[in-house]
C-alpha cells in the first residue's frame, strides 16, 4: 500500500507521546490559567508541610491585626497568623486525610481527592452496569440513583453528618455518596453510547464475559469524559468542604479549614474584614481554577476529536 | 421543443478555490474548479468522500462557516457575481432563486416545528404572502412531489413521516419559490434503493417541468448516469474531468475516472461486468496533496512529469481532462498491476457438506405500546416480526448473499445466527450443533467457529487498543495459539490482509477506513472460524476501497476455506461475490437461489422491482421501469398473506386482482437447481417476464 | 399555446440596488435587452431596458466629466428603471396571441410574465417569432402548401379529411385571411414525406379550393 | 406521551418511597441516642431508657417507619377497642388524641392503682370517672388495659404493676409510679400531614415548618424571577456569538460566579454593600417570621447571592445548548432558505435550544436548595434551609425528616415539571 507514513518508521518515544497528550492543555488559554491556579495552591500546600511562617494553631499575636510585616495577611480573632493557617488549610483538602481515632496518622491525598475517587469507583461501577446491561439492572440502579439525586446535596450532607458525626472519613463518605449518582449517570450514558459500537459486538461474538466487556472494552474509551468530570468534581468537593466548614460541620479542628476560617471570621466581620477575605479568596480561586482547567480541557478534547 | 438558444448559463464557476483557516495556516479544500450549468440541465458532480464536492456546493450558496472563504475565482449566477455579495443580497437569493437540498433530510428539518410552518415561511418571508395563501401553495407543491395526504402532512412534525417522505418535503420546500438553480448534495444517499429510484424519477420530472438547473452531487456513478446530462469528476479538491455523461462513461480519459469505472460493480447482463478492480491507496487529505498531479501517487501511468508539474484542464474531443497523458491512456487496454490482481476463483466442488442449516427460524421482538394498559403490562402483547420462517442451508466454503432494504430483517437474521440474539422458534444448526439459542448457551469451541465482520469501519475497532492487541485477543481467548506465538501469528494474518508488520503497534485512529476494515477481517479470522458473517462490510467505504476489501474477502475465503454469509443492500455487490443469494422483504425471504438465477427471470416481483431500481453506472444499459408504491409497512403488524402484497406491482396478474395474496401465504415454488420463489404467481408466468436489464444495441 | 409554454423561464433578474453600470455589463455579457428588477421573492419592481440605461443628454448637459463619472458610479437601477406601474406584463396562463397583441399595441419588445406579482419568466418578440416558426413546422423538412379556401363553415374540414384520407402527416398548420381576397382564407400546411406535385394534384381536387403555392422547404 | 408520563409518575412515587426510607433509617437508626441531647449528659441510663420508651423509640425500626409515614391510629385502634380521633385543644389549638367511646371523647390515666376515664365535655373541660371494671385479662391471667393517655400516646397499663417512669417536666425529670408498660405515641403520619413533634421545641413540627417554607418560597421565587430571563438571555446571546469576546466574558464570568461557593459570594456582597458602601443592612435581623414582608430590603442581599450563583450556571447551560443548535443542519437549512438571521434565531433556534436547559434547570432545583441553606445561614434568614440546618445541628430528627421530605418533594416535583415541560417542547416525545 502506498500510504505515506507520517512518522517515517521512527516511532515517537513514550515520553514524546505523553507530552503530546499533555500539550493539549496548553493549546487552551483557559486551561492553562486554570492549571496555574491549581498548581499554585498545590505548591503552597507542599511548602506548608515543611514550613509555615508561624505556628498555625498558636495564638501568638494580638487579635485582629491588619496585614503587616510579621503577619503578612494579618491575624484572626484569636491572634493566630492567617498566612500560616491559610497555607496549612490546603493540606486537609488536597494532601492528607486524617484517619479516625485519636491516632495522629494521616494518609496521603486530601479529603477532596479521596471523596472524588470514592464517587468515581462507586459511580463507574453502577453506571457501567446500568448502561451496558440495561433492562432491570438499569431500572433498579437508576431508581436508586434517582432517589439519591432527589436529595438536595446539602441536605444529604447534613443528614449524613447528623447521623455519623464529624470527621474526615465522614466527609469523604458524604462526598462519595453525593458524587456517585452524577458519575454513574455519566458512565451510564457513555456506556450506552459505546455499547452500540461494533467492537462491543465483536467482543460479544467472542463470548467475552460481561465484566471484561464493561471494564476492558468500554471503560478505556470512556476515560476522557470521566477524567474531565472528575476534575470538575474535585472542584465541587472543595466547594462542599468549604461549605460544610462554613456551616461548622466540616472537617474537625484543630487543623485549619478554610470554610471554618470564613465562618469564624464572619462573626467578627465588623472589627476585622481582612480575616474573612483571605480564606474566601482561597476557596474561590482554587475551585475556579479547577473549573477553568476542566472546562478548557473539555473544549480542547472535543476539538481534538473533531 | 424550440430551437431556442440557451444564451447564458445559470451558473458559471470559474477557477474556484475555497480555503479554510485552521490553526497555523489554511487548507485549500477546493482548487481550480470550473464548470457551468445551463437552464433546465442537471449537472452531476461525482467523486469520493473528501474530494471537495460539498465544499463547492457550500461555496455557491456562500455558506462556508466562520473559517472558510472563497480564495480565488468567481461564481456567477445568472450573470451576477456571487463572491463578495452582501449578506442581505445573498439572503434574498437563497431560498428564492437558489435552493439547496442535502443529504440527511431528518437533520435538515427542524425537529420542533411543524412541516407546514417550515414550508410556509419560505413564501411568507420571501414573497410576503399571507399565511393561508402560503399554505395553499405548499399543499399544491407537496401534491406535485406526490406526497400522499399533503394537507395532513403540513400539520406533522418531521419525525412522524418516513425518510423518503422527508426528502420529498425538503425538495418541495426547495421548489416553492421556483428557483433557477437547485443544488442537491447527495439527496438520496440516505435512502433505500427503491425509495431512491422514486426520488430520482421525481427529480428528473421536476427539472423538466420547472426548467430548473440542478447541480447534483453524489459519490454514486450510477445515480449520475440516471439523472444528469453532463458530469464533472472531482478528485482531491480538483475537477479532473468533465463532459457529457454519454462520452465520459463510454470513454473516460482521466486515469482516475477510469479507475472509478472499474471499481464499481455494474449490474449488467452478465457476471463479467461485476469484476472489480480497486484503485490502490486513498484520497490524500487536503494537507498532504502531492506537488504535481494530485492523482499521481495512485496512478498506474505515472511519469516524471506528473510528479513535477500540475496538469492543466485540456479539451480532448469535447471532454475536458486534467491529465498530461490523456491521449495515450486508453481505458480498454488497461490491465491490473500485480498487487491489484484479482483472486483466481476456483469452483468449489458443489457436493461439499452443509455447514449451516436453518429450519423455520423465527425472531420476534416484543414491543411496548403507549396506551395506559400497555404501560402497566396489561395490554395485548405485540411483536415485531423481524425474521419469519427462514429456511436455507449453506454449504462449506460457499458464500450466501442476503439482500434487502433497511428493516427487512437481514441484520437480525445474522445476529440470531451468531447468537447476539436468541431465536424465538425454529431450528438452526451449525456444523451439526444447535445454535438456536443465544451465545451464552454455546460451547466455547462453537463460538470460536462463528465470527463476524462489521459494517462501520470507525466503530469496528476499539480505539483504546493497538491493532496487534485486538487481533491477538481472540487467539488468547480461545487459546488457538500459544501465548508466545501470538505476535507472530498476528503478523502473519496482517500480511495476508496486505498490511505490514508495522501496523502491529498502531492505534485505530492512525488507520484509514479501508485499513480498519482489513483489521476487522483479520480479527474475525484470528480464531480460525469456519463461518464468517459479514454485515455490509463495504457499504461505508468509498468505492475505490470497496473493491479492494471485497477482493480480499474472496481471497481469504479461498485461503482458509471459510464459509461466508454476506449481507448487503446493494444487489450489484452481491452478485459478483456470492454463490447463492437470498432476497428478503419485511422479515421474509422472498427468493433464494444460485446467484445467476436470481438475476434472470423468473423473478420474484420484489426482486424484479429491486433490480429495476438499482442505479447502474452505464448509460447504455436499459432497465425496466418498475417503481414500488408507498413505503415498507411496519413489521409490528405485517400485511396478512404475502407480506409484499400491499406494494406488489405484479399482483394484478392473478385472478381477482390477486385477492389470494391478501389472505394466504404463498407456497415456495421450486424452479430448479435450488432456486425457490415465494409467490402466488405461477413460476411459468414469472418465467415470461422480460429481463430487467438489457444492453442497448446500437 | 399559452404564454407559460413559450416564455423564457428563470430569466436573468437584478435587484434594485444593482448599479446601472453593472446592469449594462450583465446585458452585454448575456446578450439580453431587458432585465426585470425584482425584490425579495422575485416580486416585480420595474424593468430596465437598454434605452433606459442610455444617458439622457438633457441630464448630462450641466455636468462635467468628473461629475458624470461620479454620478454613474453611484447610479442604481432603481433610479432609472421603468416602475412596475408602467410596465406591461402578462399572466403565464394567457394565450400567446394575447401577449403578441399587447406587445404590438404598446410597441414593447418584451413582457415580464408575472403571476401574483412574482416574475415567473419573460416573453419577448423573439420568443413569439420562435413559436410562429414552430407553428408552421419550420425546422423540419417537408412540403409547404398554401390552399385558398372560401370563408365558409366546413371548408377546413374538407382539407383535413383529404389529408387524413391520404394518410399524410401534418407537421404544421396555420391560416390567415387571404391578402387582397376578401372572403377567403389561406391555409398553410406542412406535410412531410410527400411529393409536392402529388400534394398539389390532390388538394386541388376539392371544389372551391385553390392551391396558391406549393414548395419544398428544407 | 402517555407512556412517558405514566413512567415518570410511577418512578416519582418509587423515588419518594426510597428517599423517605433512606432518610428515616439514616437518621433514626444511624444517629446516636437522641435522649442524651434532650435529657442532658448527666441523665442516667435508666432515665434515658424510660424516656426512650415514652418516645416510642423502643419499637422496631420498620414499625416506626410505617408509623412515621402512614400514622398508627388505624393500627392501634384495635388494641384500644375504640376509634381514635384528634380534637384541637381549646387553648393551644394543638391536636390531641382521644378515643371515641360511643361519641364521647375519652382518655385514661392510672392514679394510685385506679384507672380513671377522663371524659371531654363540650366546653373543653374533662370529668373524671373511675372505671375499674374495664380491666381486661390476658391468657396468663394478668389484668391490663389499653387506652389513650394525656400525652397523646396509646398506652398499656398493667393492673397492680404500675411501672416507674421518668417524666420530663418543666422543672426537670421526675419519677412517677403508676406508669404504663408500653407507649405507642399516636400520630397521623407524614402522608396525612403530621410530621410529629419537634424534639427540640416539643411542639408539632408542622406548626413552624410552613411559615419557614413560605419565607423560602419568597426568597427563591424572587431570585428565580430575576435569574431565569436574565440567564436565558445571556446564554442565548453568548451562544450566537460563539467564540467572540462577548461570549468569552459571559462564559468565563458565569463559570467564576458558579464556581464560587455561596458563602464566599455572600460574604463579599456583605462586605461591599453592607460594610463598605453601607447601602444595605449587612446583617439582617429578622425579628419576626413576617419581617421580610415588612422590610423587603432585607431580601436584597440574599437574593443577590442566590442570583450570582444560579445565573452563571443556567447561562452556561443555555449557551452550550444554543451553540449546539446553531451548529445543526436544520439551522443551516433555515439560513439556506433565505430566512433573516433574527428569524433563524427566534423561530428556529431558541425553542430547540431551550429544551435541554429547562430540564437541567429543573434538575438543578436541589442545588438551589443547597444554596438556600447556606444563604439563609449567612443572613440569618428564617427559611426552610436554616430550619433544616438548626434541626440537623440539634439532631431533631423529626424536624429534619419533615423538612428534608419537603425539600425532596419540591425537588422531585420540579423534576416532574421539567419532564413535562420537555415533553411539551419536544414534539418527538409528544407524538411518539
Amino acid at each position: 500500500m502506498a500510504i505515506a507514513q507520517p512518522t517515517a518508521g521512527v516511532r515517537p518515544s513514550r515520553w514524546q507521546q505523553m507530552w503530546k497528550s499533555v500539550a493539549i492543555i496548553f493549546e487552551s488559554r483557559v486551561a492553562t490559567v486554570g492549571l496555574a491556579m491549581v498548581l499554585f495552591w498545590l505548591l503552597i500546600g507542599f511548602i506548608s508541610l515543611v514550613w509555615t511562617p508561624h505556628e498555625p494553631n498558636a495564638s501568638d499575636f494580638i487579635q485582629n491585626l491588619p496585614p503587616n510585616g510579621t503577619n503578612w495577611l494579618g491575624t484572626d480573632h484569636l491572634g493566630r497568623d492567617i498566612t500560616s493557617r491559610l497555607m496549612q488549610g490546603t493540606q486537609v483538602i488536597l494532601l492528607k486525610t486524617r484517619l479516625p481515632g485519636d491516632s495522629e496518622i494521616s494518609i496521603p491525598g486530601g479529603v477532596a481527592i479521596w471523596g472524588v475517587i470514592g464517587s468515581l469507583v462507586l459511580g463507574v461501577t453502577l453506571g457501567l452496569n446500568a448502561g451496558y446491561r440495561g433492562g432491570w439492572w438499569d431500572q433498579i440502579i437508576m431508581q436508586i440513583l434517582d432517589a439519591l439525586i432527589a436529595f438536595p446535596r446539602i441536605v444529604l450532607y447534613l443528614v449524613v453528618i447528623a447521623a455519623l458525626g464529624q470527621g474526615d472519613m465522614v466527609v469523604i463518605l458524604a462526598i462519595t455518596i453525593t458524587g456517585a449518582p452524577g458519575v454513574a449517570r455519566l458512565a451510564r450514558s457513555l456506556a450506552m453510547d459505546i455499547k452500540t459500537r461494533d467492537y462491543i459486538r465483536a467482543a460479544e461474538t467472542r463470548g467475552e464475559s460481561v465484566r471484561y466487556i464493561m471494564f476492558r472494552e468500554i471503560l478505556p474509551n470512556a476515560r476522557g469524559p470521566l477524567l474531565v468530570d472528575a476534575m470538575l468534581r474535585v472542584g465541587y468537593a472543595i466547594f462542599a468542604i468549604g461549605t460544610l466548614g462554613f456551616l461548622g460541620i466540616g472537617l474537625p479542628p484543630p487543623d485549619p479549614d478554610w470554610g471554618n476560617m470564613v465562618n469564624e471570621a464572619r462573626r467578627n466581620i465588623f472589627s476585622n474584614q481582612t480575616a474573612v477575605i483571605w480564606p474566601s479568596l482561597a476557596i474561590a480561586t482554587l475551585v475556579i481554577g479547577l473549573n477553568l482547567f476542566a472546562d478548557g480541557l473539555r473544549e480542547e478534547l472535543t476539538r481534538y476529536q473533531k | 421543443m424550440t430551437g431556442k438558444q440557451k444564451k447564458s448559463p445559470v451558473l458559471k464557476v470559474e477557477d474556484l478555490a475555497v480555503a479554510y483557516k485552521v490553526r497555523g495556516g489554511e487548507i485549500e479544500a477546493v482548487q481550480r474548479v470550473s464548470f457551468e450549468i445551463n437552464r433546465g440541465e442537471t449537472y452531476g458532480i461525482v467523486g469520493e468522500s473528501g474530494c471537495g464536492k460539498s465544499t463547492v456546493a457550500w461555496a455557491i450558496v456562500n455558506f462556508l462557516g466562520a473559517n472558510g472563504y472563497v480564495k480565488r475565482g468567481s461564481i456567477k449566477f445568472q450573470g451576477q457575481e456571487l463572491v463578495g455579495k452582501s449578506g442581505e443580497e445573498l439572503r434574498r437569493l437563497r431560498g428564492d432563486q437558489i435552493a439547496m437540498v442535502y443529504q440527511d433530510p431528518m437533520q435538515a428539518l427542524n425537529p420542533s416545528m411543524r412541516l407546514g410552518d417550515q414550508m410556509k415561511e419560505v413564501l411568507t418571508v420571501h414573497r410576503g404572502m399571507a399565511d393561508d395563501e402560503a399554505a395553499q401553495h405548499c399543499i399544491q407543491m407537496l401534491e406535485r412531489v406526490y406526497m400522499p395526504d399533503a394537507a395532513n402532512v403540513m400539520r406533522r412534525y418531521p419525525h412522524q413521516i418516513s425518510g423518503g417522505q422527508q426528502q420529498r418535503v425538503v425538495i418541495a420546500m426547495a421548489l416553492l419559490n421556483n428557483p433557477a438553480l437547485l443544488v442537491m448534495d447527495e439527496p438520496t444517499t440516505a435512502l433505500d434503493v427503491t425509495v431512491e429510484a422514486a426520488v430520482l424519477d421525481l427529480i428528473a420530472e421536476l427539472s423538466r417541468d420547472f426548467d430548473t438547473a440542478i447541480m447534483y452531487i453524489t459519490h454514486n456513478l450510477g445515480v449520475i448516469a440516471r439523472v444528469s446530462n453532463r458530469v464533472g469528476v472531482m478528485y482531491a479538491g480538483e475537477m479532473v474531468e468533465r463532459g457529457t455523461v454519454a462520452k465520459i462513461y463510454k470513454n473516460p480519459r482521466h486515469p482516475y475516472t477510469q479507475g472509478l469505472m472499474r471499481c464499481v460493480p455494474k449490474l449488467g447482463a452478465d457476471k463479467a461486468g461485476s469484476i472489480l478492480h480497486p484503485i490502490r491507496g486513498r484520497v490524500p487529505p487536503p494537507t498532504h496533496r502531492p506537488a504535481g498531479c494530485v492523482f499521481g501517487p495512485r496512478c498506474d501511468y505515472i511519469q516524471d512529469k506528473c510528479r513535477e508539474e500540475r496538469p492543466l484542464l485540456r479539451d480532448l474531443d469535447g471532454i475536458m481532462v486534467r491529465c498530461h497523458f490523456a491521449e495515450e491512456i486508453i481505458a480498454s487496454e488497461w490491465t491490473p498491476s500485480e498487487e491489484l490482481a484479482l483472486p483466481q476463483i476456483e469452483a468449489v466442488s458443489s457436493d461439499s457438506e452443509t455447514i449451516l442449516e436453518l429450519n423455520d427460524l423465527k425472531k420476534y421482538y416484543e414491543v411496548q405500546g403507549s396506551s395506559f394498559k400497555d404501560v402497566i403490562g396489561l395490554g395485548e402483547k405485540r411483536y415485531v416480526k423481524a425474521v419469519e420462517n427462514a429456511n436455507f442451508t449453506v454449504a462449506k466454503g460457499k458464500t450466501l448473499g442476503v439482500v434487502g432494504e433497511s428493516g427487512c430483517g437481514k441484520s437480525t437474521l445474522i445476529k440470531t445466527i451468531i447468537g447476539l440474539e436468541g431465536s424465538t422458534s425454529g431450528k438452526a444448526t451449525f456444523m451439526g450443533f444447535d445454535i438456536s439459542g443465544d451465545i451464552s448457551g454455546r460451547d466455547e469451541a462453537l463460538i470460536q467457529e462463528l465470527q463476524m465482520v462489521f459494517q462501520n469501519p470507525d466503530s469496528t475497532m476499539n480505539p483504546s487498543y493497538t491493532v496487534g492487541q485486538q487481533i491477538g485477543r481472540p487467539m488468547l481467548r480461545f487459546g488457538t495459539v500459544p501465548k508466545n506465538q501470538v505476535r507472530g501469528e498476528v503478523i502473519k494474518l496482517l500480511e495476508s490482509m496486505r498490511l505490514g508488520e508495522n501496523y502491529y503497534d498502531r492505534l485505530p485512529r492512525q488507520l484509514s477506513g479501508g485499513e480498519k476494515q482489513r483489521v476487522g477481517i483479520a480479527r474475525a479470522l484470528a480464531s480460525r472460524p469456519n463461518l464468517v458473517l459479514c454485515d455490509e462490510p463495504v457499504s461505508a467505504l468509498d468505492v475505490s476501497v470497496q473493491a479492494a476489501i471485497l477482493n480480499l474477502l474472496l481471497e481469504v475465503q479461498q485461503e482458509f476455506n471459510t464459509t461466508l454469509v454476506f449481507i448487503a443492500h446493494d444487489l450489484s455487490v452481491v452478485r459478483f461475490f456470492s454463490d447463492e443469494v437470498a432476497v428478503m422483504y419485511l422479515g421474509q425471504i422472498m427468493e433464494i437461489g444460485p446467484a445467476d438465477a436470481i438475476y434472470a427471470p423468473p423473478y420474484h416481483p420484489y426482486t424484479e422491482a429491486l433490480l429495476s431500481a438499482v442505479p447502474i453506472p452505464d448509460p447504455t444499459i436499459q432497465q425496466k421501469h418498475i417503481r414500488l408504491e408507498g413505503s415498507v409497512p411496519s413489521a409490528i403488524n405485517p400485511p396478512s398473506g404475502c407480506r409484499f402484497h400491499t406494494r406488489c406491482p405484479r399482483r394484478k396478474l392473478l385472478p381477482h386482482g390477486g385477492k389470494i395474496c391478501e389472505t394466504e401465504l404463498p407456497n415456495w415454488q421450486i424452479t430448479g437447481d435450488g432456486h425457490r420463489i415465494f409467490c402466488h404467481i405461477p413460476a411459468e408466468t414469472l418465467q415470461t417476464f422480460d429481463p430487467v436489464i438489457t444492453v442497448e444495441s446500437d | 399555446m399559452l404564454v407559460k409554454d413559450c416564455m423564457t423561464r428563470h430569466p436573468i433578474m437584478i435587484s434594485p440596488e444593482t448599479l446601472a453600470t453593472e446592469a449594462q455589463k450583465i446585458m452585454g455579457e448575456n446578450d439580453v435587452r431587458h432585465l426585470p428588477v425584482v425584490g425579495d421573492g422575485k416580486k416585480l419592481l420595474g424593468l430596465i431596458t437598454r434605452e433606459r440605461l442610455a444617458l439622457k443628454p438633457d441630464m448630462m448637459g450641466s455636468l462635467n466629466v468628473w461629475e458624470i463619472t461620479r454620478y454613474l458610479s453611484n447610479l442604481t437601477v432603481v433610479k432609472v428603471m421603468l416602475p412596475t406601474a408602467k410596465v406591461h406584463t402578462v399572466d403565464s396562463e394567457r394565450t400567446v396571441e394575447r401577449a403578441a397583441s399587447i406587445m404590438s399595441e404598446y410597441k414593447v419588445g418584451c413582457l415580464p410574465v408575472v403571476d401574483d406579482g412574482v416574475v415567473v419568466g419573460i416573453i419577448s418578440e423573439i420568443d413569439l417569432l420562435h413559436s410562429f416558426q414552430d407553428m408552421l413546422g419550420l425546422p423540419a423538412d417537408g412540403v409547404r402548401v398554401t390552399v385558398r379556401v372560401p370563408n365558409v363553415k366546413g371548408e377546413f374540414a374538407k382539407i383535413t379529411s383529404v389529408v387524413s384520407h391520404q394518410e399524410w402527416g401534418v407537421m404544421g398548420i396555420g391560416s390567415f385571411p387571404s391578402p387582397r381576397h376578401a372572403g377567403f382564407y389561406d391555409v398553410v400546411l406542412k406535410i412531410p414525406n410527400v411529393h409536392k406535385e402529388e400534394v398539389r394534384a390532390i388538394l386541388s381536387q376539392t371544389a372551391g379550393h385553390e392551391v396558391v403555392d406549393v414548395r419544398d422547404v428544407v | 406521551m402517555a407512556r412517558f408520563l405514566i413512567r415518570s409518575i410511577i418512578s416519582t412515587i418509587v423515588t419518594m418511597l426510597l428517599v423517605s426510607m433512606a432518610l428515616f433509617f439514616l437518621l433514626e437508626v444511624g444517629s446516636g441516642d437522641i435522649t442524651v441531647k434532650i435529657l442532658g449528659v448527666f441523665s442516667t441510663p435508666e432515665q434515658r431508657a424510660s424516656y426512650r420508651s415514652q418516645l416510642g423509640l423502643d419499637a422496631p425500626a420498620w414499625q416506626r417507619y410505617v408509623d412515621w409515614l402512614a400514622g398508627n391510629d388505624w393500627r392501634v385502634k384495635s388494641r384500644v377497642g375504640y376509634p381514635l380521633v384528634t380534637i384541637p385543644n381549646k387553648e393551644s389549638g394543638e391536636a390531641e388524641w382521644w378515643a371515641d367511646v360511643e361519641g364521647q371523647p375519652t382518655r385514661w390515666k392510672l392514679e394510685e392503682g385506679q384507672l380513671l376515664a377522663l371524659k371531654r365535655q363540650g366546653d373543653g373541660s374533662t370529668t373524671e370517672q373511675i372505671v375499674s371494671g374495664d380491666w381486661q385479662t390476658d391468657e396468663s391471667g394478668a389484668e391490663f388495659f389499653w387506652g389513650v393517655d394525656t400525652k397523646n400516646n396509646a398506652v398499656k397499663w398493667m393492673r397492680g404493676e404500675g411501672a416507674e417512669v421518668w417524666v420530663l417536666t418543666k422543672a426537670g425529670l421526675r419519677k412517677e409510679g403508676d406508669g404504663p408498660q408500653t407507649y405507642i405515641p399516636l400520630r397521623k403520619g407524614l402522608l396525612r400531614g403530621d410530621a410529629g413533634e419537634s424534639l427540640q421545641f416539643g411542639r408539632p413540627v408542622s406548626a413552624t415548618l410552613w411559615s419557614r417554607v413560605r419565607n423560602t418560597a419568597v426568597l427563591a421565587g424572587v431570585a428565580f424571577i430575576i435569574v431565569m430571563p436574565l440567564a436565558l438571555f445571556l446564554g442565548i446571546i453568548a451562544g450566537i456569538n460563539e467564540g467572540k469576546l462577548l461570549d468569552r466574558i459571559i462564559s468565563i464570568g458565569g463559570l467564576g460566579a458558579t464556581a464560587t461557593p455561596e458563602f464566599v459570594t455572600g460574604i463579599f456582597l456583605i462586605l461591599i454593600f453592607g460594610i463598605w458602601l453601607k447601602w444595605l443592612p449587612a446583617v439582617a435581623i429578622f425579628t419576626s417570621a413576617n419581617a421580610i414582608f415588612e422590610n423587603p430590603l432585607l431580601l436584597a442581599l440574599p437574593v443577590m447571592t442566590l442570583t450570582a450563583v444560579e445565573l452563571g450556571y443556567i447561562a452556561r447551560m443555555t449557551r452550550a445548548s444554543m451553540v449546539e443548535v446553531m451548529d445543526s443542519a436544520y439551522i443551516r437549512t433555515a439560513i439556506i432558505k433565505g430566512m433573516p438571521y433574527r428569524r433563524v434565531v427566534v423561530r428556529h433556534a431558541i425553542r430547540n435550544a431551550l429544551m435541554a436547559p429547562i430540564t437541567i434547570i429543573m434538575l438543578h432545583v436541589n442545588w438551589l436548595i443547597g444554596g438556600l441553606v447556606v444563604v439563609e445561614v449567612i443572613f440569618g434568614y428564617p427559611g426552610l434551609g436554616k430550619y433544616i440546618y438548626d434541626a440537623a445541628i440539634f439532631g431533631d430528627f423529626n424536624a429534619v425528616e419533615a423538612a428534608a421530605m419537603v425539600t425532596v418533594t419540591i425537588a422531585i416535583a420540579t423534576r416532574l415539571i421539567g419532564d413535562l415541560a420537555y415533553t411539551l417542547l419536544n414534539p418527538r416525545i409528544r407524538y411518539a
